[in-house]
């Protein structure tokens, strides 16, 4: 493929310059393999060097660099230009958290939030010699929610969230959700009763920006929906029978 | 001027970091600094696995996999600190179980673990009863050895440290960048570090320094390694007077994404994936005829070169073909098990994997095979330590007071000449958690040392001069220069002729780096002022890594002088140590590899005597 | 560290620009149409309060209801309100079939949020198959003159019979 | 392998927002039925341009049927106003989120909501047919009279047997 001409549209806001962001344009030649990332680097470097991103490994796997994207949460090094439907490319920051510079926001309140549903293993009991012993089914039934890498895009896509920074979003409760439904976790009772707050799970409106949001394709609403009913019945059933390899 | 006071502060948010900031935290006041969030640290890209002889599917021993590591890493491995390694992998598999990491699971609900490459045992076929090293001369088999969580093991090995950390209460400074140690009279007092968001710097007073910055694999174009790993703690300690440790040895791992250079996990090989050249030859069968695809990274590496260097990459161009389509593994008969597998296996064993390829090469795994080339992935040179992750003043073996150095940026030296596959995680975990309890001990044991006046002096000014220097030229193409010689003439294969290129550019670049400046004056997110800065540590490196490799004439592990194809035990069978001499390299000093001895009929014999290392 | 904090007004706009898929745009629905009829059963609950208070009131409101001022009756109002009757109508149906999509979400974590885009449609189509002969009743009801041909094409005869017998 | 039990008990949660929450699935499904069967009947069995005093006070005061609508009338405002000022709640609180101006909103919210119930049920519980309103306006004008004659004749024209089902369903 050969390629494209690029017209980035970036809403830049430099806090040494501006009062409020302002959208700036930039033409730029880009391979249809590139990745966004890729060329807002190049933009960055051969134009502009005042452009503030996060960035870092650069293959979806660290978190840095979730950023609107032609109106919808993206990891700019997951959206190739090839899959862009026109040569217009659209960038800002996500919303929700105050906006630092440009592209890049202050992640504080999003960690806080995190912080905040004790996203860590409690079990006092005294662990065994060797390991915790826990069945392929039950290491089946939180996998979804392991995979989370702190980007952001869920909760800075969750209309609650844009109006009520004070909710915890999405991603802690796919954090919470991780341990609760872990078989060897105890503070299944403590982290629901955080969660059940004004500020909590009920805030969630089945709105399903997060599921679309995510980079990881977690299913960011079950989780959610899945708290809930932990919440309303008191169970949490800690063992799935979805189809799960076994090591043989 | 901001001024903090702890007793223990730790560089780096990455594994090494976290697991000792959890050891350290317990004992003294800790800080961790770190240029990035933590969970963005690059450990959390490590795919396929940790590798600990927990024998939970086959029997397997510690010793195994220390004779695995020392023959990994071409005998130059110390061999005292490959034992704790292997020995205490163990331990730390288990307590990162209990801090709740989820590992796979075996139907019996132990933790599951896979094949990696040169995780080997004795054959029972050939010698039931052979002790590990005793049986070099008869082919070893794979063992399962490396537990794993999917192909993001370390993505949770990350996260579960991060958490324990917050369940702990350790204290952070995220999004600071260190620029500078603070060393008075050959001791570490502290760092300097500046607040990315503010471009304020802030004065970190402290009795122990832990640098566990990561690699430096972004000195080279086609590397795995995130933008952020650019070798600054290696860079600032060696500008200090430090030495480093066997920096010619840069693994290149033989499966990256063609192009990108995105890591495709070794675990695409243990679960049974196979290597093709252009014309569908499995070409490891010639190069490793025992354990083929599964031989060390160094090796496959080589021999892909090698494959596209007489004209047999796919197309006739610079790649080869990473086949893991379930009919491939079938027909080669390539399973863990060696029973027949389907799609459905394979996605579920390799899940990241399969995304990878579909988003970046378009191509779908599961019924195409994916175009790769080595990419530049792991330093096993670094920052010269002892086991507890002291840092050595120079080949004589005494230590710097105060600074230590774990993961990545340091070489303790466990991985020799080439690092095992699933051996980094190991050593983070290990060597973390040494360091941790060591610096915590040491800080307990004394009062704090006096700061000289005024010590972030030298970082404002130096900022300053970036700043104020006019853009003479873009820095950018300062590093996309020092990226393309690093790979075409200090990658896989090196000459006398391309080093001695390699080292000429790199004086120029040197020389040009100097002059020019940034285009942002800005205080806020000032990244262009960082990346410079960044580039400067790389830049040194870049040098270190060259002067060291030039002086090594032999073969051996990951550094490959085709003047010198052999290894040569006689002369370099020791580790390089090179220090700085004002604006580049300077005197290269060795230091004996550290063997076990152990008697045998009277006599005293090394555990794990030299042999030619073959897979 | 000064940084930039959107104001309300500026985090609605941003947020309706997001480009999100079928979810976002049911729940800014049920939200418009849920304020819509809260607005709207405030002024009912005025207006019926006015039969205990004042039955002479109350049949002027209802009279103006239906287009007519002191008994005199304006086309254009009139058929403003029947427009309105149905806008009401259509509110109420869309709130009430997308609350038992979310009932659904709620009863079901993993299934109906599983095909949250296929109830989406299921919705919408629910929505027409109500809002279609609806809206023929009402429009057909203020160009004849008011007769119950409604009643025919609801319940139709037999069943009405049942109904009371 | 059971290494565990299938599932954990932990104390079902109690609090304000979750029973919100219930409350509004709850008072949604009785909706459901309830307003969209109310407006079933106003405006498409009847027609809304035939309601008036008249109309009503039959309704609420027919001696065999008039409970039933008082009861469903009754039940539908108490839920539609909690259903309705709680939903309002929510969207506000999603938008303005300062702890103090959230106290106002609620307090506002409740006392207006209040208002609403005090009247509608005080209409509904305690009416009683004006019967001198209904003969003046009877002599008056037989405007409202004219319309209902107008659904009768309409309906008992085409379906006789239907009449009787309208008086029903008043």
């Amino acid at each position: 493929m050969s390629m494209r001409t690029l017209t980035v549209r970036i809403k830049r806001y430099v806090p040494e310059r501006d009062r409020s962001p302002r959208w700036e344009e930039f033409k730029v030649e880009a391979d249809p393999h590139d990745r966004v990332l890729d060329v807002i680097q190049k933009v960055k470097w051969d134009q502009d060097e005042t452009i503030g991103l996060r960035r870092s490994c650069a293959h979806g796997v660290c978190g840095s660099d979730a950023m609107r994207i032609n109106g919808v949460n993206r990891l700019a090094c997951k959206v190739l230009i090839k899959s862009l439907p026109s040569d217009v490319l659209t960038l800002e920051p996500i919303l929700g958290l105050p906006v630092i510079k440009d592209l890049i926001v202050d992640m504080k309140p999003f960690f806080d939030h995190y912080k905040s549903v004790l996203p860590y293993l409690i079990n006092d009991d005294p662990p065994p010699t060797t390991e915790r012993l826990q069945s392929p089914e039950e290491r089946a039934r939180f996998d979804d929610t392991t995979r989370c890498i702190l980007c952001a895009c869920c909760t800075a896509a969750c209309p609650p969230f844009w109006g009520d920074n004070k909710y915890v979003g999405p991603a802690a409760i796919v954090n919470a959700h991780r341990f609760i439904f872990d078989s060897r976790d105890r503070g299944a009772a403590e982290r629901l009763d955080i969660l059940n707050d004004t500020e909590g799970v009920w805030r969630c409106r089945t709105v399903f920006n997060c599921t679309n949001a995510c980079p990881r394709e977690i299913k960011v609403t079950q989780a959610i929906q899945e708290v809930k009913q932990a919440l309303l019945t008191g169970e949490v059933d800690t063992h799935s029978v979805v189809n799960i390899h076994q090591e043989t | 001027m901001n001024y903090h006071r702890f007793d223990c502060i730790i560089v780096g948010a990455g594994g090494a970091g976290l697991m000792a900031a959890l050891e350290a935290s317990k004992l003294a006041g800790t800080a961790v600094v770190s240029k990035l969030y933590p969970t963005r640290s690059h450990t959390g890209a490590a795919q396929g696995g940790i590798a600990a002889a927990l024998a939970n599917l086959e029997d397997d021993t510690w010793e195994n996999h220390a004779y695995d590591t020392i023959k990994g890493g071409d005998f130059l491995v110390d061999q005292t600190a490959a034992e704790v390694l292997c020995r205490e992998a163990v331990e730390c598999i288990y307590d990162l179980e209990h801090m709740g990491l989820p590992f796979d699971r075996t139907p019996d609900g132990r933790i599951s673990q896979r094949r990696f490459g040169g995780h080997t045992k004795p054959n029972p076929v050939y010698d039931p009863a052979a002790p590990a090293g005793a049986e070099a001369s008869k082919p070893r088999i794979p063992v399962k050895r490396a537990c794993h969580s999917a192909d993001r093991t370390g993505h949770m090995i990350l996260q579960t440290l991060y958490q324990q950390c917050i369940k702990q209460g350790v204290t952070f400074f995220d999004e600071f960048h260190m620029l500078d140690l603070i060393m008075v009279e050959g001791e570490c007092r502290g760092i300097v570090a500046i607040e990315i968001a503010t471009s304020e710097l802030h004065v970190f007073h402290a009795k122990s320094v832990l640098l566990a910055t990561g690699g430096f694999g972004r000195m080279f174009k086609v590397s795995s390694n995130a933008f952020a790993l650019t070798g600054d703690g290696p860079a600032i300690a060696y500008r200090h007077g430090v030495p480093l440790e066997d920096m010619e040895f840069y693994q290149f791992h033989p499966t990256g994404i063609y192009r990108l250079g995105i890591l495709l996990s070794e675990a695409c090989r243990g679960d049974g994936g196979v290597m093709f050249n252009g014309e569908g030859e499995r070409f490891m069968e010639k190069y490793a005829p025992n354990l083929k695809d599964l031989a060390s990274r160094d090796v496959c590496s080589r021999s892909i070169y090698q494959e596209v260097r007489a004209g047999r990459g796919v197309g006739g161009k610079d790649y080869v073909y990473l086949d893991i389509r379930a009919e491939t593994i079938n027909k080669y008969k390539t399973s863990p098990t060696g029973e027949p597998v389907d799609s459905a296996w394979v996605s579920k064993r390799l899940p990241d994997i399969i995304d990878f390829a579909r988003t970046y090469l378009g191509v779908d795994p599961i019924h195409e095979p994916m175009p790769i080339q080595p990419t530049a992935h792991y330093a096993m040179g670094g920052l010269p330590t002892d086991v507890h992750g002291r840092v050595l003043r120079d080949e004589s073996g005494a230590f710097i007071p105060g600074l230590y150095s774990a993961g990545e940026s340091a070489c303790v030296s466990v991985h020799g000449a080439n690092r095992l596959g699933t051996n980094s995680l190991v050593d983070l975990v290990v060597f973390g958690r040494r360091t941790g309890r060591e610096m915590a001990r040491f800080a307990l044991d004394r009062p704090f040392q006096s700061l000289p006046p005024k010590p972030e002096a030298f970082v404002k000014s130096e900022i300053e001069s970036v700043l104020a220097r006019p853009r003479v030229e873009p820095w950018v193409k300062i590093r996309d220069e020092m990226q393309r010689t690093m790979m075409d003439e200090c990658g896989v294969f090196r000459t006398e002729e391309t080093l001695t290129k390699a080292r000429d550019v790199l004086v120029d670049l040197q020389k040009r780096y100097r002059s020019t400046g940034v285009q942002d004056k800005g205080n806020v997110f000032n990244t262009g002022l960082l990346e410079v800065l960044e580039l400067g540590c790389l830049l040194d490196l870049a040098q270190a890594t060259v002067a060291s490799a030039l002086a090594r004439k032999e073969s051996r592990g990951a550094h490959s002088r085709e003047d010198f194809p052999a290894r040569d035990d006689s002369q370099f069978f020791r580790h390089t140590f090179i220090f700085k001499d004002g604006e580049g390299p300077g005197r290269i000093g060795y230091k004996d590899v550290d063997v076990i001895l152990r008697q045998v009929d009277g006599r005293m014999e090394p555990k794990y005597p030299l042999e030619i290392r073959k897979y | 560290m000064s940084v930039y904090r959107r104001g309300l007004v500026s985090r609605l706009v941003e947020g309706l620009r997001y480009g999100g898929g079928a979810g976002q745009w049911s729940w800014l629905l049920h939200r418009i149409t849920g304020l819509g009829i809260l607005l709207y059963l405030v002024v009912h609950i005025w207006d019926t309060f006015l039969v205990i208070f004042s039955p002479a009131s109350y049949d002027a409101i209802m009279g103006f209801y239906g287009g007519k001022i002191h008994g005199v009756e304006y086309p254009l109002l009139r058929w403003a309100f029947r427009l309105g009757e149905l806008g009401l109508f259509a509110s109420v149906v869309f709130h009430a079939v997308n609350g038992l999509r979310v009932i659904l979400f709620d009863l079901s974590p993993i299934r109906a949020v599983g095909a949250q885009k296929e109830l989406f449609w299921a919705v919408v189509a629910l929505f027409f198959f109500i809002m279609i002969p609806v809206t023929f009743i009402v429009i057909h009801a203020l160009v004849a003159e008011p007769t119950p041909v409604a009643a025919a094409i609801v319940f139709p005869r037999n069943f009405v019979q049942a109904f009371v017998h | 392998m059971a290494v565990t039990a299938r599932s954990r008990r932990v104390k079902p949660a109690g609090g304000f927002e979750l029973a919100a929450w219930y409350f509004m699935r709850i008072s949604g499904l009785f909706l459901v039925f309830l307003a969209l069967g109310h407006l079933c009947i106003m405006h498409l069995i009847h027609n809304v341009e035939s309601i008036n005093y008249n109309f009503v006070s039959d309704r609420w005061t027919n001696p065999q049927t008039g409970y039933i609508w008082r009861l469903w009338d009754l039940t539908m405002v108490n839920l539609a106003i909690l259903h309705g000022f709680n939903g309002l709640r929510q969207i506000l609180e999603e938008w303005i989120n300062r702890a103090k101006s959230r106290v106002v909103l609620r307090t506002g919210i409740w006392i207006f909501a209040g208002a609403l119930l005090l009247l509608g049920n005080y209409a509904i519980l305690m009416f009683v047919k004006d019967a001198d309103y209904l003969k003046n306006r009877r002599d008056a004008s037989s405007d409202a009279v004219t319309v209902r004659a107008d659904v009768d004749r309409g309906a008992s024209s085409r379906h006789p047997a239907a009449v009787p089902a309208f008086d029903v369903l008043k």
